[in-house]
């Protein structure tokens, strides 16, 4: 069950898996054993980490979660990879394609100067294991491809670019 | 002339604050509300809540005719200002007036003469109190350079039709005096196409230092001793305290007794704050005079132990001053927080979201003045103040410590604030020593920005996907045998 | 000897009090906890919940091998007792001792003396300290009948085995002193099998004060003023004030140097109070010392200013006291009410319940020291005190009025609460006048409680059924003809 | 819409009727129109009445209505006339049957004497407009019938009586 979060301005991809002995947080090539128990009060809670038992309070909003422990509030993204890489192709226009968080490019079907239409698959991705295609947000001519099978791309890096579009009317 | 029913024509923490001390001296209360807002503690308050009208929110708590009309309306003898909105605007009074209802506060010809800051200024330098030393060049041009020369170095050039810090320039030495004039009037030409220009005394490294007065209309006026308010972001305080550290006990009464004798100059009636500007050296000059209650009265209620609202009351009634200066005491030290939704980390930019926890400080020696509810949304139709720490200790360092407990365990979750910056503030050692000036907050800014601890990313970290219940509760849906295999990523 | 780690062996307020000070020291904080307990805010206060096991919760917290256990096995270097439990139990002091954990309170001779009532009063007796004439049987039997009419009228009769007022008798006259030592003779023999007697000066509409002290166990002791607690139900104290409204200075300063002069002959350490009976002639009498913080200390708090936790916790680290006598001030007027779950209209009886909607009250001169939570469950597990409204103000009338306002601002919905009893008391004219004893809420009951207002049960049938959801909904579901019709009855 | 209400230790029966202008509450002969607004903050509500504006607070537990309003905390029980008569036969002990609310009764099957079997019809109320059919709660002789037909009766008051059942064992 992967997340990416964003923490103090960076992006932190994590995973929470279950043992036997309980849950494990996967952060880069660190496996921490956490726990967390509901505490007296709204929203209070204990974290268990690493042998620290740390009483917080949490908030949880669509896109993040708040937290106050040691006398100080937090706010921390939080981002469900599978439904970032799908919402990839609706990047920040409809002219280019961002990359939601680092990953790799798996394989590009596209060149600059080809023609596209709407839902013709451009290139595959994947970022934290899963696997996702990228797709023309409509038809258009592909101005370029950044990136090649292979390469590595940071999060909101541009992926893809289609000409723009002309005004009609 | 008692004051049976009160409207606060006011909204957030002030609202609630004057309306609680209107239901201790058994007064009915009503208070405004635009549609858009949001839930208030006020409106909890209130025995009765307005609904106002107006184009936007603020507009509609500036329609003087509006609510002049509502306080007609509902039977309201009384209309208690606040802060900010009409609280200084003569043409409110004389509307109330006109109608038949008490203004809380000063008379429409002191409130006019308070507003002008050069009516004002001209009015203490002719009656005796120390102004800082000027020179405006429209008084008399062809002796303007000469009269710079008189206010002494280091002296601060201003565009007299300037704002905001443009086109002002240090002189320090008078051999630079006549140039820097021809520059500073270039740059009026260009920034403002005015190029006139007034002189005044620079002061360096100022601190921010106000008196609270009080008085009757008849000729009475105490003061509840001086609030420093140094700690400012954007000039706009945000930590003040009582007493000031930098006054000695000569210093104290002679900045007391000046804003005193202001006041009494004024024959003012109700609250009022005459604000100075004190030197390292202890020089201090008249600024100017709010003739209205100050966000920070607070800290005088607690070392004085007066209810400032429920003395404005009496006087709006006409019972006069509750004590004379002799039974005005200073016990303890008194400190306040405004919290505001801001990021103190990105030019203190105005957060807004939903506050999705609330949880107030409280013992001994705490108390909150809040204008938010659990539940609530702060948007950006009125200033990001959303509440006010108080803290009271026997000394500076015990208040310190209480108002460092006070914000750490102060829960607002959901906006930005700037809780762990006041911390900061309270915790850097020039604060604690009260060495501090208006300039504090930007020459220290580094320093204020605490480094991030690597341990707490990964306290973050498992706390926010633990507390993810979608993924909590699909992961408890991976069938068991991926689970035994220890350590599952797919 | 600083102390590093504090262990509160305590529940509710009074935890959550000791360790917001705590806190404000800087002092890492732990707090005991039975599985049965429902969320308390001093869990949210604490950096350390520590789950206590026991066959009921009052067991638990009276464990002394358990509790001096935690302290050791979590690293606390002290324990703070709170009020109740083991906070005057000389056994829990001697286990820490033992265990190397310091105790935030009086030795353990200090606490077995003052606990054992008789030699406690002989001891203050001895150094001259006034206690109310009386005559023991058992000392000289053959005396007793002359040593009880040297006591002086009226006296009281009272069997030594007795208790809860069974066989008192009011002895008047001397005419009848005989036959009445003879009927509750015959009385103690019925009801205790018993039929030896003491006497004792008898007070007609006493008043209980009692004396704040501290000391530092080197013979330094000073007094933080008195604290009157006449009223009291089931010889239980509900409302606390200070400063006493009985008192001249004169006999002010009279009961507060008698009781620093009680502590300095034990040479007291840490917090303590003297208790007098004090009659309305002005003489008063020693009752008992209680070795710990009382529950209505904050009024204290509040008139001084001083922390008395935090004094404690400086005096158990060896740091001695803060203050001399000469800078305790009494400023200002504060009143404490104790909230309770129960049925002041039924004898008292304790209420229990679900805490559906809670919202506290604040502002200026208002102190909430609580130990429920919203959402939280009052059961009978522990004593029916939900919380402590304690307010201050400028004078006796400031503080009532205050007090009136917070208690009726006080929101607490799912459970009975003595609010209103405790409001009618502040607006009773004795209470008023200070006009009270120990029997006041006895006499005035009738006085004490409401009429029925009509006009509120239509008030309150409309809110309720108005706010019945599955009620409204079911009428909406109603055909439109139906509603057309008017008045749909059926 | 009916309701049984316990004001201050009385019963107050009452229902609440919709007519094309809002909420009417009738209580007795008595017509109130009345509506309910929620306000500001948690469980906050502004009650109109006879033209005045109430605030208060309100919160609403299974069995009873927890109201705050003038200074002063209210608790009301409510019963749901419909509920509560159904649960008539289940009353303080199964020698007894309670009447839950004042009534009349309807009719009467049974006299003492007569011995009736679990769930026999014994006796017909009507409360508040709603008739009931009261029914044994176990096999046994019937010991008192207290009330007639046409006889009103209180609330609490005892309908009929069993004779005590023999310890069996």
């Amino acid at each position: 069950m992967r997340r990416i979060l964003e923490v103090d301005g960076e992006d932190v991809p994590v995973w929470l898996a279950s043992t036997r002995e309980g849950h494990v947080l996967h952060m880069g090539e660190r496996e921490i054993p956490c726990s967390l128990e509901q505490a007296a009060g709204k929203g209070a809670y204990t974290l268990e980490l690493s042998e620290t038992r740390i009483p917080m309070r949490i908030a949880v909003s669509e896109s993040a979660t708040f937290i106050h422990f040691n006398g100080r509030a937090y706010e921390i993204g939080r981002t469900d990879p599978a439904e970032a890489l799908d919402k990839a192709g609706s990047g920040a226009s409809r002219d280019q394609m961002l990359a939601p968080m680092p990953g790799v490019v798996v394989s590009v079907s596209v060149a600059p100067g080809d023609a596209v239409k709407e839902g013709d698959a451009l290139l595959v991705i994947e970022s934290m294991k899963l696997e996702t295609t990228l797709k023309a947000p409509r038809d258009g001519l592909v101005a370029e491809v950044p990136f090649a099978a292979g390469d590595s791309f940071g999060g909101k890096d541009v992926l893809l670019r289609l000409e723009p579009q002309e005004e009609t009317e | 002339m008692s004051i049976s029913k009160l409207l606060v024509a006011n909204r957030g923490e002030i609202a609630a604050r004057v309306l609680r001390t209107a239901r201790v001296k058994g007064i009915k209360t009503a208070v405004l509300r635009h549609p858009s807002e949001v839930d208030s503690p006020a409106h909890l308050i209130a025995d009765e809540v307005v609904t106002i009208d107006g184009p936007t929110p603020v507009a509609a708590y500036l329609d003087i005719a509006q609510i002049v009309d509502v306080a007609q309306r509902i039977g309201a003898d009384a209309v208690h200002p606040g802060y900010g909105f009409l609280s200084e605007n003569a043409a409110f009074v004389a509307a109330l007036e006109e109608a038949g209802v008490t203004f809380v506060g000063p008379t429409s010809e002191v409130i006019d003469l308070m507003g002008d800051k050069i009516r004002a200024r001209a009015f203490v330098e002719e009656r005796g109190f120390p102004v800082a030393p000027s020179a405006i060049e429209d008084d008399d041009p062809a002796t303007f350079v000469e009269r710079a020369r008189a206010v002494g170095y280091p002296l601060l050039i201003k565009p007299s039709a300037g704002g905001g810090g443009k086109g002002m320039r240090v002189v320090r030495e008078d051999s630079t005096l006549e140039t820097e004039i021809e520059t500073a009037r270039r740059e009026g030409e260009r920034y403002f196409g005015d190029g006139r220009l007034f002189v005044e005394c620079y002061i360096e490294r100022p601190r921010h230092i106000e008196v609270q007065v009080m008085g009757d209309g008849q000729g009475n006026v105490v003061h509840f001793w001086e609030r420093e308010c140094s700690i400012q972001r954007r000039f706009q305080k945000i930590i003040e305290e009582t007493p000031s550290p930098a006054l000695s006990e000569a210093q104290r009464l002679d900045i007391c007794e000046t804003a005193a004798g202001i006041a009494r100059a004024v024959n003012y009636r109700g609250a009022g704050t005459v604000e100075f500007i004190y030197a390292q050296d202890g020089s201090f000059y008249f600024l100017e005079m709010n003739t209205r209650l100050q966000v920070e009265h607070p800290v005088t209620e607690m070392v004085t132990g007066f209810d400032l609202v429920a003395e404005q009351l009496r006087i709006a009634a006409g019972e006069g001053l509750s004590a004379a200066q002799a039974d005005i005491p200073q016990n303890g030290h008194s400190i306040e927080l405004r919290i505001c939704a801001e990021d103190a980390t990105a030019d203190f930019r105005p957060a807004i979201g939903d506050i999705l926890l609330l949880d107030e400080p409280r013992g001994e020696g705490v108390r909150v003045d809040s204008g938010i509810l659990d539940g609530g949304k702060v948007t950006t139709d009125f200033d990001p103040m959303l509440s006010k720490l108080i803290v009271h200790g026997r000394d500076r360092a015990e208040a310190i410590a209480r108002a460092r407990r006070a914000a750490q365990d102060y829960v607002i979750l959901g906006v930005t604030t700037n809780l762990a910056y006041l911390d900061a503030i309270l915790d850097h050692p020039k604060f604690r020593s009260g060495d501090v000036s208006t300039g504090f907050l930007a020459e220290e800014a580094t320093d204020l920005t605490q480094d991030w601890d690597p341990a707490n990313t990964d306290i973050l970290a498992a706390a926010t996907v633990l507390s993810d219940a979608r993924l909590v509760k699909a992961l408890e849906n991976v069938p068991e045998i991926y689970r035994l295999m220890g350590s599952w990523r797919n």
